[in-house]
């Protein structure tokens, strides 16, 4: 052949197109969330003390190994550094009761990730948020110590333990606004600061991880459901803002509901899902023997996942809308 | 044309073996299964007024009532068996009551579903028993998370504070059923 | 230009850096003749051309070597004077080996142009004959003989002509230089390429982020009331056909249609100036003009090409590669092909050469999908890729099929987007072809 | 409103599937795709709705009054057979795009749990005729709920790495454990 | 006769009438003549009616499996065994008397053929890679190594041996022919199971670029076929056997500088001998 | 289905490989709503078998005298007949139980299970294979609802047939006897049982590659897992 040919002596990279990436990739994204929870890692030991971090400990610790044992049974690569189970510990060790058994959050850290993940195929396959599913079922297995809550370390009135939500629907007490707020209040350990959750969520919505559509459509959600009864009777039912600052709402809104992998694909799909939690949760609080249902509500819209992306279906580029 | 008598006759013939079978066996089964239904709720009645001795059941009032008496032949109280609604579903209980219809005696819980290890509490000591001697007057009353500090009071279970209000809700509801037939109905 | 009012465009997309500052400002370079020049047989859509020369046959500068087989397909001339070597199967840009024409070029070149046209005088038909004999193909990418655009049936009803300016691809510059350095032959082309189809109005398409080539092709059309300049939104893949259209005249190219379906018909500025050169000067296609880039390579450059240098001619007259070499790809970086062999020649279509290095390929690891929607958020045909991607990897064509996987214009979009990093576009192109073949076996069947 | 609480308590707070674990041999076997599960969905909210009128008729107007409460099961059983048998027949006869539709999975519904269930259920919960309706009605409702629910997520899971043993019967499973730790939300509901 | 007995008879007689008659009716109104291998099909399937096939109930899925919609092997409660069953009556009626075996036609793997200079990144699937350029290996036409055809096996009688290259395990092999279908190379073809004689290769490369790509190619030189009288064929380079007039003493086989013409079967001992 | 297999394997067939529980799936309603202890289990099993037994027999003796139009039909009858004797006789001697497996005994008559067996087995085969084929069929049930039961038991409740088993610091897991735990562990065990017997089939997939392996070239170690 023509003598020209001077073919590289180097190996080339051979792969389809396109040739350049974004910078996103899987871990960067996960990495992200974990750095969002700090501001609720951090009122859960001021609000609850320093035991919550032996919690998340475990927690993740659990979670982590159940994963890469579940990964090394199976032969499979070890992922445990994308941080995905990372956070699935952190997650639930957030969701938990203050001063939590540490046995009974390792069962529901194996669990989560066990049952909530790793049997589906791992990340990315799941259908339920699965922090989400090992709580439900430690709430399922373990309803007494799941429901008994600690006073948080600044409270004035001693006697109140039980959370705002409860007090609110077993004894129509309504809780202070501002201690909502701030999160002196109980509840589980990183639910309760809801400023602390907002500055999670506002740091992952900029940094365009978390699409706003979810938490968008959430809070209008409860705030026009909530608001329909409490226009009915504002004696009976609760203001709206205080189920939005009361409860996991936010830290469901912001952290769980938004998960990738468990919530829908498309615009429309999300705003829709946003919309049904928030609706099943004004059931529950309002009408069911729950005093609080953000997990119920999320854990019952993600099996809702796959229809609404399936009938959700973006308008194809040039089609007369069908 | 055949088959379709084949048919006709096969499926008839099972039919009424099938018929003739089960009806002897009912025959045999019926009388024994009444007398284990009698028999339970004999011995609910027997565990909500342990002093009873014998009981006749009130016929004229449209609610299963039993009227108990001790073995002086007195009537001592009254056996209601009544039910509501609990957490998951009907609970149907027997609540023992005195005479004067202000003091309970015993309270048995014959039917429930609530969740077992929990919910089921309230159908096992030490629940039932606050039910003896509670004063009825006006009505049972709940108290959670701590002692009851009045006669009328129980404490709920932990965890089941809506079974246990259920409970309470019941017991409260029958009493007033049986207050009111009492009073238009006097003395029963 | 209004400030408050937003740059046309289109739903999704995205913006990637865009990497042209290498090589927008060098001004285009003529390279010396190669040792040697190898012609592939197909260099457009279509069918293969037949050729007309054999081992041993000397050749002219611009003679008819090679003839179209069929209407959609382009003739080859010789892009020097010389000697057929051989006919034989040869590495091609394409990553496979096609019949390849040969030749030695010879010390000096010895022209065999076509005659030239006056562009005022000229007809229609002879527009296009001239285009078609000249064997201009599309410069967009797809390489799509231009003169089958040119002649559109009867029933569509043409009503414009848009020159795609935007080069939307990340560091290629070649459709700049041109709008910079041969103004008014863009404009020259586009007018041609009017008169040939006639339609009374054009437009020309650029991107806000090449605000040297909006002004001069203003000035330019100051004067030409039925052109205008249409600056549209900086995003890729804002210059793919049905893309630009949108944005310009806000019509929807239907799923499974073309341009001319809505009335347009859309060329890009090397287009244009071939179609120029071929009607002005009389040249057939026997040059192609491309960008050099990349931080692999020693001197990006802006350079025009005999068709049939091989690849490793121009990476050596570019200085050659550096250490960090990762990949070579021709074409633009998101929808280019990647290179292994450089003996491979430049090709009539051939846009770019790029030399990219490790961080300028930014590759992730592969992880599964996340279900985070961004590749359906920014598919610009509203696609599901991560759908469509997994229904072709487990083979479920119907399925695939009614989700529309056969419209996917393999942009690149979606792979550049997804955190997950997977190979969505490999997988669907691989979807795309067997669905297709399975409608085409329907269809025999 | 009583008649409201019974249909949604039916269909979601007891759901037959999820709580009562009733229709489980279907609801595994038929949930592989949403078009099918959702047509079995319907024919079963059929077949349920008339097994609650013509089996309350025989128990009220035939079983009560000659006490033949023991051939509840036997007469039941027969009755729900040749009913749906003659339901596939007569679809078929009207209509082939429905009998395809729906058709094809009455025989499925024969030996099935949940509408045996459901007759029984209503002789014991003692609803009057509309009250059977209705409540047969939400039942069916749920199941559809449920049926549809697992076939979506079922679909999304054929693309999935589930292990293989866990494939098929055992993940679905797992689901509706997980769907009846979401649907335990919804406890104390209606009831409470 | 007590009154109760008499009424639980006059009931279940009546239903046992009522429903006897409809079936009857339905009998007579919709019987349809249907395709015998149906019945057979449907004798081997488990009778659980469970719809575990995504079908209502195991007719309907035999039905299916006899038009050709549903696969041999999509009755999940039967196992393997019942796919096994069915493959053969589906193949039996297909009408074919010597089984037929899948025979891989490239010997090209890890250590012979020829790489390309590069690191290929991307799925690791035949069809996938050949989109990239043809994946990583010189040669165009042979087995790329990614396994579809394995993949595509639904009863695991393939494997992808160390050097890369599938290979059949013929006692688990049905002949269903899936792994064929699968190998976008057409590498792979079925053959009766007594056929001995093939040309391990695909190649269609001229005798210098055959040697470039592959060490064990069919280089195109033609003796194979100089004097087989018609049995082996040239095909642009490429040896091809007519199995109709092969006859095997014409072939001089040491000749065959890569032995890319051979046995299969004098392979295979040779090989468990070493 | 030509060859006819010993008697023995007409028995032992059920008890595992095939198992009406973990293997062919069926009866599935039964198995999770009343195995919330282990003594219901075992209760349900044995009617289960009882009315299993007895229609075989009956069925298998009158399979001949059935026209196959009204087959499923009087099949129903058979087993729903047998189904109520259970159920009466059941209320009347031993009324605890009774209560405790409540509505699901009448749903015996729609078992899946059941009604399989007289499809697939009973109505083509002579009365004695049907009979061991049903034992088989019934012990394999009655040896799944025990495991699911003494599991859920166990892990719920501390007790295994009511004798505690687990130490009382053990908290009992609730979720084992509420609904959801019935699927969960079902599932689990499954996908357990299923991992076993693929394993073996592996281990005999590796042993005829093994045998069908050439003696190796030197070579690069390729991945046979494709992506
Ligand atoms: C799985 C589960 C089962 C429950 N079962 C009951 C129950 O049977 N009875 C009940 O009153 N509450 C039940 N609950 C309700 C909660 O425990 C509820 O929070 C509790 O009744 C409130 O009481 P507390 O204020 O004492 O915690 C259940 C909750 C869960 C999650
Ligand atoms: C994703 C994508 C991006 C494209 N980008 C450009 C571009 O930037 N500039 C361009 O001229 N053509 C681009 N094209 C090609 C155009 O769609 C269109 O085919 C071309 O402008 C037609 O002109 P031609 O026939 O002269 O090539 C792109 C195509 C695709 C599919
Ligand atoms: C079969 C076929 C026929 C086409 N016919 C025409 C045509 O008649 N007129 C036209 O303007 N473009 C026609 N096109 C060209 C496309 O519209 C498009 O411009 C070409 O494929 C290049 O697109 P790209 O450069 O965007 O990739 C045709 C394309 C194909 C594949
Ligand atoms: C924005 C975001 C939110 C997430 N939220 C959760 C969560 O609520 N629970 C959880 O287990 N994992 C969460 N993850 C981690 C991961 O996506 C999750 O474990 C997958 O469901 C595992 O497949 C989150 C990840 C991201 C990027
Ligand atoms: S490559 Fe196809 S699917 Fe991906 S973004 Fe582009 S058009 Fe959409
Ligand atoms: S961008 Fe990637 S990870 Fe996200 S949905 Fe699409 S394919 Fe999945
Ligand atoms: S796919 Fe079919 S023919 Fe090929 S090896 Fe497997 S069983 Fe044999
Ligand atoms: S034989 Fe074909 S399908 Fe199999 S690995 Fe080789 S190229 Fe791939
Ligand atoms: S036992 Fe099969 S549906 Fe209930």
């Amino acid at each position: 052949m023509a003598a020209t040919t001077t073919n590289p002596t180097y190996k080339l990279d051979l792969t389809s197109s396109p040739h350049v990436h974004s910078r996103w990739s899987t871990k960067q994204a996960m990495w992200m969330v974990v750095f969002a929870l700090i501001p609720s890692i951090i009122s859960a030991v001021v609000f609850f003390g320093f035991y919550q971090l032996l919690i998340i400990a475990v927690s993740v610790g659990f979670a982590v190994g159940t994963e890469a044992a579940i990964k090394a049974i199976r032969k499979r690569p070890i992922t445990i550094m994308d941080g995905s189970g990372i956070i699935t510990g952190l997650l639930l060790a957030l969701i938990l009761p203050p001063n939590f058994n540490l046995a009974f959050t390792a069962i529901g850290s194996v669990v989560a990730i066990g049952i909530g993940k790793e049997i589906f195929g791992g990340l990315g396959y799941n259908i339920f948020n699965p922090a989400l599913v090992g709580r439900a079922f430690l709430q399922a297995s373990f309803p007494v110590p799941m429901t008994t809550w600690t006073a948080p370390n600044y409270t004035v009135d001693a006697v109140t333990t039980a959370t705002p939500l409860s007090a609110f629907k077993f004894d129509k007490v309504a809780a202070d606004l501002s201690d909502l707020f701030i999160g002196n209040i109980g509840g589980s350990t990183g639910e309760t600061s809801s400023i602390a959750v907002l500055i999670g969520g506002i740091v992952l919505i900029g940094a365009g991880v978390v699409n706003w559509r979810v938490p968008v459509s959430m809070i209008a959600g409860i705030l026009v459901f909530g608001g329909i009864f409490y226009f009915i009777d504002p004696a009976a039912y609760p203001n709206p803002v205080f189920h939005l600052f009361a409860g996991g709402f936010l830290f469901g809104a912001l952290f769980m509901a938004t998960d990738w992998v468990t919530s829908p694909l498309t615009s429309k799909g999300m705003i829709i899902y946003g919309l049904g939690i928030a609706l099943v949760l004004v059931i529950i609080r309002l009408f069911g023997g729950l005093p609080e249902g953000v997990m119920y509500a999320i854990l019952f819209m993600n099996s809702f996942v796959p229809l609404i992306n399936r009938y959700n279906r973006p308008r194809v580029f040039g089609e007369v809308t069908k | 044309m055949k088959t379709v008598i084949h048919m006709l006759i096969t499926l008839t013939i099972i039919g009424v073996i099938s018929g003739a079978l089960l009806s002897q066996l009912s025959g045999w089964a019926a009388p024994k299964i009444a007398a284990h239904r009698k028999a339970e709720t004999e011995k609910a009645i027997f565990l909500v007024q342990p002093n009873a001795d014998s009981y006749e059941k009130i016929e004229t009032v449209d609610f299963e009532l039993y009227k108990v008496f001790d073995e002086n032949k007195e009537a001592i109280g009254y056996a209601l068996p009544y039910e509501g609604n609990g957490f998951q579903g009907k609970i149907r209980l027997m609540v023992g009551v005195k005479y004067d219809l202000n003091e309970l005696v015993g309270l048995e819980v014959l039917e429930q579903v609530e969740t077992p290890g929990l919910g089921t509490k309230v159908t096992e000591e030490p629940f039932t028993s606050q039910f003896n001697k509670l004063i009825a007057d006006p009505n049972v009353e709940w108290v959670k998370g701590a002692e009851p500090s009045n006669p009328n009071e129980i404490q709920t279970i932990t965890g089941a504070t809506i079974s246990s209000k259920a409970i309470v809700q019941i017991v409260n509801q029958g009493l007033d059923k049986l207050r009111a037939s009492l009073k238009t109905g006097g003395e029963l | 230009m209004n400030l408050f009012q937003k740059a046309k465009t289109f739903r999704g997309g995205i913006h990637p850096g865009e990497a042209k500052e290498l090589s927008e400002n060098s001004v285009f370079e003529t390279m010396p003749n190669p040792a040697a020049i190898l012609i592939p047989l197909q260099h457009s859509a279509g069918k293969a051309a037949k050729p007309l020369v054999k081992k041993g046959d000397d050749v002219k500068c611009g003679q008819l070597i090679a003839e179209p087989d069929g209407f959609i397909s382009a003739p080859i001339h010789s892009p020097v004077s010389g000697k057929v070597t051989k006919i034989t199967p040869a590495a091609t840009v394409g990553g496979f080996p096609k019949d390849t024409i040969l030749i030695t070029p010879a010390e000096t070149n010895e022209y065999d142009f076509m005659e030239t046209l006056n562009p005022d005088k000229v007809t229609p038909a002879e527009i296009k004959e001239r285009v078609k004999q000249a064997g201009i193909v599309g410069k967009g990418g797809a390489a799509f003989p231009t003169y089958v655009k040119l002649s559109p049936p009867e029933d569509k009803k043409i009503d414009v002509i848009i020159l795609n300016g935007c080069e939307c691809e990340p560091y290629l510059t070649r459709d700049y230089r041109f709008m910079i350095e041969r103004t008014n032959e863009v404009v020259s082309g586009l007018q041609l390429i009017m008169k040939a189809i006639g339609v009374d109005k054009g437009s020309i398409g650029i991107e806000d982020n090449k605000p040297g080539a909006i002004a001069k092709l203003k000035e330019a059309v100051k004067f030409i009331p039925n052109i205008t300049v249409d600056v549209v939104k900086t995003k890729y893949p804002q210059g793919a056909e049905k893309m630009l259209i949108k944005a310009v005249t806000n019509r929807e190219v239907p799923p499974g249609k073309l341009p001319m379906d809505v009335g347009v018909v859309i060329q890009n500025i090397g287009t244009a100036i071939a179609v120029h050169d071929a009607v002005v000067k009389g040249e057939p296609e026997i040059t192609a003009a491309l960008t050099v880039s990349g931080k692999g390579i020693n001197q990006p450059k802006n350079l025009i090409v005999r068709v049939g240098t091989p690849l490793s001619d121009v990476i050596e007259y570019c200085g050659g590669v550096n250490e960090y070499v990762e990949k070579v790809v021709v074409g633009g970086p998101m929808m280019g092909v990647a290179q292994f062999d450089f003996s491979a020649p430049i090709q009539k279509a051939t846009s770019g050469l790029l030399v990219l290095t490790e961080d300028e390929i930014n590759a992730h690891e592969e992880t599964p999908c996340l279900k985070c929607g961004m590749c359906v958020d920014v598919c610009p045909l509203g696609l599901e890729p991560t759908k469509l991607a997994r229904l072709s990897k487990l083979d479920r064509l119907e399925e695939a099929e009614k989700l529309d996987i056969t419209v996917c214009m393999e942009c690149g979009t979606c792979t550049y987007t997804c955190p997950a990093n997977i190979p969505l576009v490999q997988w669907i192109r691989l979807g795309k072809q067997r669905v297709m073949t399975m409608q085409r076996e329907r269809k025999s069947a | 409103m009583e008649l409201v609480l019974i249909f949604f308590s039916a269909a979601i707070v007891n759901n037959f599937v999820l709580s009562y674990f009733l229709g489980i041999c279907p609801f595994i076997g038929v949930s592989g795709k949403i078009s099918s599960a959702f047509s079995m969905g319907l024919a079963t909210t059929f077949v349920m709705s008339i097994t609650s009128i013509v089996t309350w008729l025989i128990y009220h107007l035939v079983l009560v009054p000659n006490n033949l409460d023991f051939l509840q099961y036997v007469s039941f059983i027969l009755v729900i057979a040749s009913l749906v048998q003659f339901v596939e027949m007569f679809i078929k006869k009207i209509s082939q795009p429905l009998y395809r539709a729906l058709g094809i999975f009455l025989p499925l519904i024969t030996t099935n749990c949940a509408i045996l269930g459901l007759a029984l259920f209503i002789v014991l919960k003692e609803y009057s005729f509309i009250e059977g309706i209705v409540y047969g009605l939400g039942a069916g409702a749920g199941f559809t709920l449920a049926i549809t629910l697992m076939a979506g997520i079922r679909e999304e899971l054929d693309l999935a790495d589930v292990p293989k043993s866990f494939q098929g019967a055992p993940i679905t499973l797992l689901v509706a454990g997980i769907l009846a730790l979401a649907f335990m939300g919804f406890a104390g509901l209606i009831s409470g | 006769m007590e009154p109760t007995l008499l009424i639980a008879i006059a009931t279940m007689g009546g239903l046992g009438f009522l429903f006897a008659g409809s079936l009857a009716i339905a009998d007579k109104k919709l019987r349809v003549v249907e395709n015998p291998l149906i019945a057979k099909v449907n004798d081997v399937l488990p009778g659980a009616n469970c719809g575990g096939c995504g079908k209502a109930g195991c007719y309907d899925f035999a039905v299916n499996v006899v038009e050709g919609k549903s696969p041999v092997n999509g009755c999940p409660v039967g196992g393997e065994e019942t796919s096994r069953a069915i493959a053969e009556i589906m193949g039996v009626e297909a009408g074919d008397s010597v089984k037929m075996l899948p025979r891989i036609l490239c010997r090209g793997g890890n250590s012979e053929a020829v790489k390309k200079m590069v690191n290929y990144y991307g799925p690791l699937s035949c069809s996938a890679m050949h989109l990239v350029s043809g994946g990583d290996k010189m040669c165009y036409y042979g087995c790329l190594g990614g396994g579809d055809c394995i993949e595509a096996c639904p009863f695991d009688a393939m494997f992808m041996n160390a050097d890369g290259l599938p290979e059949v395990i013929e006692e688990l092999c049905t002949g269903c022919g899936n792994c064929v279908k699968a190998c976008l190379r057409d590498v792979i073809e079925m053959h009766p199971e007594d056929r001995n004689v093939f040309v391990f290769c695909k190649n269609h490369d001229d005798p210098k670029t055959s040697k470039d790509v592959c060490s064990v190619a069919c280089l195109g030189c033609g003796i194979c076929a100089r004097k087989s009288g018609g049995g082996v064929e040239m095909d642009n380079y490429l040896a091809v056997i007519n199995y109709d007039k092969l006859d095997e003493s014409t072939i001089p086989f040491d000749k065959c500088r890569t032995n890319a013409i051979g046995h299969l079967r004098e392979i295979n001992e040779r090989e468990t001998i070493n | 289905m030509s060859k006819k297999a010993t008697l023995a394997r007409e028995y032992v067939k059920g008890l595992w490989e095939q198992n009406a529980v973990f293997r062919q799936v069926l009866g599935m309603c039964p198995t999770l709503a009343v195995t919330v202890s282990a003594i219901n289990g075992i209760a349900m099993a044995l009617a289960t078998t009882f009315v299993l037994v007895f229609s075989s027999v009956i069925i298998s003796s009158i399979r001949k005298l059935i026209p196959s139009q009204v087959r499923i039909a009087s099949y129903i009858v058979v087993i729903a007949t047998f189904v109520t004797i259970v159920d009466l006789v059941m209320k009347a001697q031993f009324p605890e139980l009774s209560k405790a497996l409540g509505p699901y005994i009448p749903l015996i008559v729609v078992n899946c299970l059941i009604l399989g067996r007289q499809e697939a087995f009973s109505s083509k085969n002579p009365v004695f294979r049907s009979f061991l084929d049903a034992l088989g069929m019934g012990t394999g049930f009655l040896v799944a609802l025990f495991l699911l039961g003494g599991i859920r038991e166990i892990f719920g409740n501390r007790t295994l047939l009511g004798l505690q088993i687990l130490p009382n610091f053990y908290e009992p897991w609730l979720v084992m006897i509420l609904p959801a735990g019935a699927f969960l562990t079902l599932g689990l065990m499954m996908g357990f049982f299923n991992t076993m017997s693929q394993r073996k089939k592996r281990l005999e997939h590796q042993t005829i590659i093994q045998q069908h392996l050439k003696p190796q070239k030197p070579a690069l170690a390729s991945d046979g897992e494709a992506n």
